[in-house]
């Protein structure tokens, strides 16, 4: 800063086209029908996530998170995945363990929040194995709903001055009716989105309680959208509350059945994180030889999530956990 | 350390200085630990009427205990709204917010943040979190403050990567960057200190020292040259009916009193 | 009128040809009235699976009776999502809708249509409505069509005013002006005939005339030169099983087909 | 058309400033305090809407509008307002009968949908005594939007090509990714709103059942917001529920306690729209010597709105729209 010109773009580079009329056809050729969209997880990763994807995630790190469909990104070998690192955190910690990302749209990586950082995930960056452009929580919100809004762009105040913008591939605009500068986030599309949901009828309509981030976005920016949901319901039920709604089924591709899906991260209302078993895995993350026998214990040798649960205290775990969550 | 004989630690008195600048009626961002702390302090000491906002959504819960996740389940837990990142991000840019509190790797003299990246940007020596809120808090709340340890690793000349912006370069490069008017950094609270910033220059002044700190120990600790008051006042201490509050009702679990601040 | 000895009207005539261009699995933004007709006719016939939007924000409801207001309470009635008009007009944005149904008092052989004013903008010797949502539509859905009235007040040389988009000037005026590639008019369907628009030219084309009706009785109540195929097609007739499904479980009140067309 | 070059900016007239930084300053000034909102319509007419003031209409033309509070303005006396006409039907028909209104924002105004059009309204345009300027529906929503965004604009692709972009204030850009053409909506920050919700607490923090239309945005937007609401309830309602909540205590000024306040509009699982009522008003607005009898005997003469509400038929006729509107 100081003694240079401030940039009027970004040196990063944009990962995914925000171009709308590319986004348009895509949608425009997918089906909106109310078809029974139930799969295994296996099923879902399989058939909708390619290598090479740009990836979402949904929930906020530790908290709703599509554990169960990040880890079989891991058991199939998923590679060369790029991510919109939207506070991710055990998410990000996942998918850096397994090696299938090369490319992030950085706002907040690496770190667990208060809870430490992620030795192995850190270790992309330190030794560049992986393409890094920089943004911010806002920004990335803001480029989601840029998409779901169908334009290519929307104009904001923020990384304005900042190296965060320098690093990041934004360029900045001048407002026609005011002249004030601003930052023209260019819209996310990703390819597949991931959002772990309380419950969804077989079509992908679904309920999510509690703040819902940036899934409301996520769900309608992505080309692609897998849900887990904790619970199936009759689709009565959700047209008995359409005000609950948060993602309707023209979004959805998959809808998997994973009851704790979003172990070990918290369920609000259903059951708190397992700080314990985060904490082993920060343990385990430090070193490559602990990495290794961490996964294949957890991921590459469990044949889905259920035995991953198994493993790690089943049903008596996550009774303990709801009790935490309920503050009983 | 206490001048009345009361014994309380640098958090301790780090959450009740920032605590005391938070008015009521106004609205703060805040994160997980001591600016949680200084907020739900601030609401049940002088300020009731504070509204708290979390990043991810959560906005003014009722907080049964300390979130561990600016996004878990406390950070709603009987809110007003469980709402959505995009709506509290929203509010900052409209300028509904007040105040937020930062916390960083490196800071310099005009309130600029680091939490990116120490070392070259490409193959860095250390690779921190990034931005996550950081940089839009501190783009768009009318004023951003920051709880730190003191120390010239932190405090230092020129951070390696301006994630956050303070005054930048100095006067009129906020406004300049196209930066909302008005914004600025506010208050540094450190274990040694509370620190604002000058009007003209931009640049990082002392405003109090603790009890027991020497403007020598301050000078030591930061890895620039500081601006003085011509007179130098001594940080408040914490009450007894704030200390009472911050052991017994905002952490009573110790989780962020517990831990020393440095 | 009819064929096989079924009698039914213009309007009820109008709606089961409509119905007949929704595709199943596709989605539809309708107001009320004839459009709204169409696309209950629709989803029970050969698309249950069509998906109908309001553009207030009721998503897929299960209409239990004719809506009076395009935001009224049944456009949501057991929705699949009680949403907001934002996310409808995202919605289309985005590309995920596939048909529009619009009206209008004047429209010309591109499908320009205007229900803003006739006469001057300023001081108009009829004022209408404006846009609501017409123009969104008529932008953003792929395919719009129009149900109304053959007449030579309403099929004008020249539009006083382009509310509403269709092709514009001719080949190519949509995607100038910026419109989304691919958007277009797709069929106009009124008491006399079907047309669609010619590929080339992007005019105006008769298609088929409904049995009864001349190519003389469309030329006088049509204010501009239309396009004739080679071959004239008779537009087909509704089957009984479409008048039952109308007349009792769609329009029972006769709110709809209760009006004549003309 | 046709025969003349497009013009990149419309020639109507930008009522209000789109300039985020005069909209923050005055959001900065606005307590946040939750302190007892509650007042008579009386009041909180009188103490936040000014002569001259630009307004925005909560819900869709007949369905849960503001009813009372749009009488108040009436019996108040008002003049020289602005408008947002974003589907204004009844609330129009009212403010334009009045004539309290010299200058509108107009998406859709003086047709009442399918019940036909309010000769009132319609002469306000044919005698040019109001100011006007072309929007759509999804412009005004937008708009509201980018208000909420604390952005000056918002680009998308409607009124593209058409005269209603030629009447309006939107200038277009140019995308600074794809080079596409788009419309930049400009912020709308309106002075005042009215919005009518089902229940609230004596803060403002307040629930909508049923679509939200834009009122979510709508009370975001605005620099002072008043509510009608069905019921007031206990803060403690409020916080049991938080993802029921549509609109927060920082957003209002006044909450104003209306039973059936959105009659003779459809207030959403309470009561349907009173059909018979609003043929009365159409007929009735036709012409001035029967409106003005028709406007003294309903609210001029009224003290307020509960007595326009004994005149139309009182609980008896609620009883009845509610059992029409529960489908009974």
């Amino acid at each position: 800063m100081g003694d240079r010109l401030f940039p009027d773009t970004g040196e990063g580079k944009l990962f995914m086209d925000p171009h709308p009329d590319k986004a348009r056809e895509f949608f425009r050729g997918k089906s909106r029908a109310m078809v029974d969209k139930t799969m295994t997880v296996s099923e879902a990763v399989s058939r909708f996530v390619k290598d090479g994807d740009y990836l979402a995630v949904g929930g906020f790190g530790t908290n709703r998170i599509p554990t169960a469909l990040l880890h079989e990104v891991l058991r199939q070998g998923r590679k060369s995945l790029g991510l919109s690192g939207h506070t991710a955190t055990h998410d990000f910690q996942i998918l850096a363990a397994g090696g299938v990302i090369d490319r992030v749209d950085v706002a907040y990586v690496i770190g667990l929040e208060a809870r430490g950082l992620s030795k192995a995930a850190r270790k992309l960056f330190e030794e560049a194995r992986i393409e890094v452009c920089e943004w911010t929580n806002a920004a990335l919100a803001w480029r989601y709903k840029a998409a779901v809004m169908g334009t290519s762009y929307i104009p904001a105040r923020v990384m304005l001055g900042s190296d965060t913008f320098v690093k990041s591939a934004a360029k900045t605009v001048t407002c026609p009716y005011t002249g004030l500068k601003l930052v023209a986030l260019p819209a996310l599309y990703p390819d597949v989105a991931f959002i772990h949901v309380h419950r969804s009828d077989i079509y992908g309509n679904a309920q999510i309680d509690g703040i819902t981030v940036a899934d409301f976005d996520v769900a309608r920016a992505s080309k692609r959208v897998i849900l887990s949901t904790e619970e199936i319901v009759p689709t009565d039920h959700i047209r008995e509350d359409p005000a609950r709604t948060v993602i309707t089924h023209y979004c959805v591709d998959a809808v998997c059945h994973v009851p704790y899906g979003s172990y070990p991260g918290n369920m609000p209302y259903a059951y708190f994180s397992d700080e314990d078993h985060l904490r082993e895995w920060l343990a385990n993350d430090s070193k490559p030889e602990t990495l290794r026998p961490f996964l294949e214990k957890y991921i590459y040798c469990t044949k889905d999530f259920s035995e991953y649960l198994e493993l790690c205290g089943g049903e008596a775990k996550i009774e303990a956990l709801r009790r935490k969550e309920l503050l009983r | 350390m206490s001048e009345h004989g009361i014994r309380y630690n640098a958090m301790e008195l780090m959450i009740c200085l920032a605590a005391r600048f938070l008015e009521d009626g106004r609205t703060v961002v805040v994160g997980t630990g001591a600016p949680c702390a200084a907020a739900m302090l601030a609401q049940k000491t002088h300020a009731p009427n504070l509204t708290v906002f979390f990043e991810a959504g959560g906005i003014a819960p009722l907080l049964p205990t300390m979130p561990i996740s600016v996004g878990d389940s406390r950070t709603f837990h009987k809110a007003i709204m469980a709402s959505s990142m995009i709506d509290v991000m929203d509010a900052c840019q409209r300028g509904v917010v007040d105040y937020c509190f930062l916390g960083g790797a490196q800071i310099d003299m005009y309130g600029n943040i680091n939490s990116t990246v120490i070392g070259d940007f490409q193959k860095p020596r250390v690779r921190l979190p990034g931005s996550g809120g950081a940089n839009d808090l501190a783009s768009l709340t009318w004023r951003t403050m920051v709880i730190t340890p003191h120390d010239a690793r932190r405090f230092v000349p020129r951070v390696d990567f301006i994630t956050s912006p303070g005054y930048l370069t100095g006067k009129g490069a906020r406004e300049a960057a196209g930066l909302p008017p008005g914004t600025r950094p506010y208050k540094i609270i450190t274990n040694l200190c509370v620190m604002g910033f000058d009007d003209d220059t931009c640049r990082m002044k002392v405003e109090s020292l603790h009890m027991g700190v020497s403007k020598e120990d301050v000078i030591a600790a930061t890895g620039f040259e500081l601006l003085w008051p011509e007179r130098i006042l001594t940080s408040g201490e914490p009450t007894a009916e704030e200390l009472d509050l911050l052991r017994n009702e905002v952490d009573p679990m110790k989780y962020i009193i517990g831990r020393e601040a440095v």
